[in-house]
């Protein structure tokens, strides 16, 4: 009856996330993964034509972009995803048969591309103009000075906000149950909740975190030592612990004399 | 790194106009230059120097006028193809901070010109070397001095064999030293045909290197005509008190 | 401790706030729980007021996913959980659960022209059913892979989209859905539910869990039960072997419908 | 069943979207508003003090900020929210009484900080160090300059990530259901979602997409605009439409000789 | 703008080294400049006079070595309130770009010297009278000539009245008609008891403004004294060899 207890019970009780775990690393794992996966390389390679299309000169460009964004940003995602998944499903039902996950992955990355375009184009809108015109006086098309100038800084300032939005997806990845899943089929996030749901026990829905948790640090990290070196333009030499992240630290003040 | 003279152009600038909003910038600017020769832009601070470069290769479209290579007005083509014949420094490099250098240099030798890695580094290695600069080849811009930045950025644009060259204050940030030396290479590339336009605020400079002086003020040339004649005699009044300045 | 300051005395059912029975619910699973214009209604829930109204207790409805209900019961966020919760075995573990209140059949929907007549033609067939209901349940125990979505228009729309050969469904929302999708989907089976429903209280809270069960009786013998077993349920068999409550009370025929009214 | 007909009524039946309205706009806009905005400005405080704890050159900073992010970002936001809405429903309880919202909000700021964290943190480390380097010359202290130079410059360059965070959180308040709700607490699309329930189709899904629709339509082009304003330090006087986003033109280069 | 007399100082720099990784940048430099007087160095580029410039401010601490102002060592007390006692222009200008020119200006006069709005306006406009822009108050540094940005960067660090300004090829950008300007603002400003260090190629002008001329070479001050000295006599050979190849 200690309320502690019983908390803790119902969100570190270690007999449900054994039960939960094989299946968890069999199906969910697996599952998770081909949806994220899928859906960031799509999401990603749509989100960058948006945003090009978004800062493109030709207003026939610019405003199908930004309809685009503000629809599929506006919408719930399980609207967006029920509407595709049942709007398109008699399609599906002849190319693919009943598996939810092509028009999942295809909900999700049009889902993503959306967010995903807005946060490149921040990043490449805050380049500076004279960078483009440094790669045009080298007679760069404006396409080619783009490609190899500009949106390769643009994108390296937003890495973090973009693995955000990879994380998300890793989570939103749990919406196509609204299309149907059968038990082979669920990812993480619905086998925890199958077994919240039967058990009255949050444990296994809190191991699913704990597999996030699995996917998303190494991400994160991954993505930032990517960041790290190609700010720095090469490996970190030597123990970069105390330098990495602080490129705002004046260089040299960083002894005893810190403020 | 000699040009080729069969492939030297000349430079012609026909009225040309542009205006920043209300701010107009240029108000029709004249200015010649004959195949190979050198000209010297002079003139104060804000006085439209950079802006007119910019026309020339257009990074800037002019509103009014025109702009001739060889006689042949540049308008009617595609700016890429002219801005690779037209090289440029900028006044304040524009150089890639993400990339090396090297890679700075190696870019549209690459891309543009498609030479192979090997060559496009041969290439580059041999323009920083002409600058004194090989052995910063791997750091990145933001770690180096200011006159080495503006020696990548003069070794990035010759490394592109234009034929006409735009030198924004191209040694604004170097010492006597280098910028002897970059009068040689302006030299040499003279007289291997290259047409160049340089923008510059130290007389003594512009007297060395100058086929032809033009002194702009306010949007326009007032003034242009050999370094002796300008120097030496000048017409314009504005001018006469412009030069009474110099140290 | 059990997280209420006040005494045994005042507070002996130990519920978060003296006199009123917070009760964890779902919105949006009609007939047994939903909400109608502002109001939390259902069989289940008319039941639960009224079974709450005979200890002396007003009820506090709030609305939740079902896989948060039955943990915040047992952390006593909620006092009672109320949304036709089956009882079984895993969740016992979790809560303890009061008498059984109610029973439920199946029906088995098909779009229209399916050749499917009955549960036993079922293998092999792309079967939906909504997530971690006793059809769930029914289901998997049958190795039928189910397909599983998380609410009745889910299945409906798996049915219209025909990415799925048949849905099992309560049958009372089997019935409904088939009578208002205008002949596309019809109903082809029916079947009872094996195991009874009941409300779930925090574990080793057993004053309330008791005075639940003598209110259910009561609630029983005085005719509300099958009142509003005729209302929310109206033509449906009640199987003779199925006994609400304790099972040691008479249950009175239902009333007609205009003498439930009337009440 | 001709698909389309289905969709249509699935999802664009009128009828059942003018019930579900007047609810909708007295209850459900209401109370996503009060979520939403208070997570919101709670989360962005909280985005920014990660952000800046994590280009601290303290260690003591960096690694809690990292580790926060981590763990705030990678579990599922039902298991985040259920955790600090039950584990802290005791004292809850006290305070402000069995109201789910407060701990609702807090636990959506709390995610929504770690997603806004690493924004920030990407917007103010493209900044370039030089202008660090002016406002300490300036006598600035380390926070001043942070506060007056570069935070600003970095915070506008991802203003558009920054937006979609709020769109997401818009949406997200929608989690606070798992703690239970009464029905005057219900936010947009929990009403869209028991509409679809008791009418068997998904109208009110979808109106309370065009709910979502309508507030962050208008919250996106506030922000471009201001965005806009900050660029180019002014109102954009006269006619801005062929003008705005387009600072990677050339300028001039615009008429017709595009490429 | 003239300085009070009272507060004017001395500045020294005692075998200050500092090295980037490998890169020893400076490598034992001494300096010393009266109160009130003007200290030029010059030198080949990337020889380390921005580094230096940096140390003497703290914007980079020396890795070994001191700074003295009135013979006190600034390395024990608080850096900001040290910058704020030391002015510096630098070499990029390092204006705010999301400013207006105005604003850039009156920041530090109204955030770190608390002046009200209005008296930090009229501060700055005063200011920016003197360098020639204040039709320009409004614009942002993106839309300005380089040499218009160089003068707001001037402008920016005198408005703060320092003791002591650190100018980084402060002229770099300027025509000859405002490096006049600016040499009278300077002068103006030595008269009026400020101690300043000036990086710069050009030689005129380090002749015309100097009290002390500094050479640097590859992180040391090779040698310093009187201008006519180090112009006229110069003794090491390096010098000798640099100043032999100004124009
Ligand atoms: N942030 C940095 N990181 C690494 N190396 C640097 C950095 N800044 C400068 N350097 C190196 O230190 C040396 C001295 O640079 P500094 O800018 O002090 O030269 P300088 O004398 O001012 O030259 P210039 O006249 O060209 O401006 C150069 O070789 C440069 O490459
Ligand atoms: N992008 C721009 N937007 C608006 N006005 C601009 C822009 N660029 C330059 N100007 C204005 O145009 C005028 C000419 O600028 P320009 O850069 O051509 O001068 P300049 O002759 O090169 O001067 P300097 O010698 O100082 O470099 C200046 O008044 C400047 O403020
Ligand atoms: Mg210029
Ligand atoms: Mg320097």
């Amino acid at each position: 009856m200690d309320p502690l207890r019983t908390l803790w019970e119902t969100f570190f009780d270690w007999e449900s996330m054994r039960e939960a775990l094989p299946e968890m690393l069999t199906v969910g794992l697996p599952n998770t993964l081909i949806l994220a996966v899928s859906a960031a390389l799509l999401g990603s390679v749509l989100g960058m034509l948006l945003a090009i299309a978004g800062i493109s000169r030709t207003r026939w460009l610019r405003w199908p972009a930004r309809v685009y964004t503000d629809v599929f940003r506006g919408l719930p995602a399980a609207a967006t995803i029920l509407l595709i998944g049942v709007g398109l499903a008699p399609l599906g039902m002849q190319v693919w048969g009943p598996n939810p996950y092509p028009l999942g992955i295809l909900a999700l990355s049009l889902i993503a591309a959306a967010y995903i375009g807005e946060i490149f184009r921040s990043g490449i809108q805050s380049v500076e103009a004279a960078q483009l015109e440094g790669a045009r006086a080298l007679g760069f098309s404006w396409g080619e000075a783009m490609r190899v100038v500009i949106i390769p800084q643009g994108v390296r300032r937003v890495l973090p906000a973009w693995v955000n939005q990879l994380i998300a997806l890793i989570k939103d990845s749990s919406l196509v149950y609204f299309l149907g899943l059968v038990a082979s089929q669920r990812e993480l996030f619905r086998i925890g909740q199958d077994y919240a749901a039967t058990t009255g026990n949050e444990s296994a829905l809190l191991l699913a975190g704990l597999f996030y948790l699995a996917l998303t640090v190494p991400l994160t990290h991954v993505v930032n030592a990517i960041d790290r070196r190609l700010r720095h333009g090469r490996p970190a030499a030597g123990p970069a612990d105390d330098i990495d992240d602080t490129d705002l630290a004046l260089p040299g003040a960083a002894g005893g004399n810190q403020r | 790194m000699s040009i080729d003279t069969t492939t030297s152009v000349s430079l012609g600038v026909r009225d040309v106009h542009l205006a920043f909003g209300a701010n107009r910038v240029l108000r029709g600017v004249d200015l010649t230059v004959a195949r190979g020769a050198t000209a010297c832009v002079i003139g104060p601070s804000g006085s439209g120097k950079s802006t007119l470069l910019r026309t020339i290769n257009r990074l800037i479209e002019p509103d009014r006028g025109d702009v001739l290579l060889d006689g042949r007005s540049v308008l009617a083509d595609d700016p890429d193809a002219l801005r690779q014949r037209v090289g440029m420094v900028f006044q304040q490099f524009n150089l890639f901070p993400h990339m090396s250098v090297l890679r700075n240099v190696t870019l549209a030798l690459r891309r543009i010109k498609k030479l192979p890695e090997d060559e496009a580094v041969a290439i580059a290695r041999a323009q920083l070397e002409l600058v004194g600069l090989v052995g910063k080849a791997d750091a990145r811009p933001g770690h180096l001095s200011g006159g080495q930045q503006q020696r990548v950025a003069i070794a990035r644009a010759l490394a592109l064999q234009p034929q006409v060259m735009l030198f924004d204050e191209a040694t604004s940030a170097l010492d006597p030293e280098l910028v002897k030396g970059v009068l040689g290479v302006m030299a040499d590339l003279a007289s291997g045909g290259m047409t160049m336009v340089v923008v510059t605020h130290e007389m003594g400079f512009a007297r060395q290197v100058a086929d032809t002086v033009a002194f702009m003020d306010r949007g326009v040339v007032l003034e242009a005509g050999e370094p002796a004649a300008i120097f030496e005699t000048p017409e314009h009044p504005r001018l006469r008190r412009f030069l009474s300045q110099v140290l | 401790g059990d997280g209420s300051s006040s005494g045994a005395a005042d507070n002996p059912y130990h519920l978060l706030q003296p006199g009123v029975l917070r009760a964890g619910t779902l919105t949006d699973a009609p007939p047994n729980v939903y909400l109608k214009d502002g109001e939390f209604t259902g069989f289940d829930n008319d039941l639960l007021r009224a079974v709450a109204g005979k200890i002396g207790l007003k009820v506090e409805f709030v609305g939740t996913d079902f896989s948060a209900l039955l943990s915040q019961v047992n952390n006593r966020k909620f006092d009672v959980g109320s949304s036709s919760i089956t009882i079984t075995e895993a969740r016992k573990k979790t809560v303890d659960f009061g008498n059984g209140y109610d029973f439920g059949y199946f029906g088995l929907d098909v779009p229209a022209g399916s050749p499917i007549r009955s549960f036993d033609e079922l293998p092999g067939k792309r079967v939906v059913v909504v997530q971690g209901t006793v059809q769930d349940d029914y289901a998997t125990s049958k190795g039928l892979d189910p397909v599983r979505v998380p609410d009745y228009n889910g299945a409906i729309n798996q049915l219209k989209a025909g990415t799925a050969d048949a849905w099992i469904a309560p049958a009372e929302i089997g019935d409904k859905s088939a009578a208002d999708s205008g002949g596309k989907i019809v109903v082809a089976a029916k079947l009872l539910s094996p195991a009874p429903t009941a409300y779930a209280v925090a574990k080793g809270n057993d004053a309330l869990r008791e005075a639940l069960n003598k209110g259910l009786d009561e609630v029983i013998a005085d005719g509300t039960w099958s009142r509003l077993q005729a209302q929310y349920y109206p033509g449906r068999p009640i199987p003779e072997d199925f006994k609400p409550g304790s099972g040691t009370v008479a249950v009175p025929a239902a009333p007609s419908a205009s003498a439930s009214a009337a009440s």
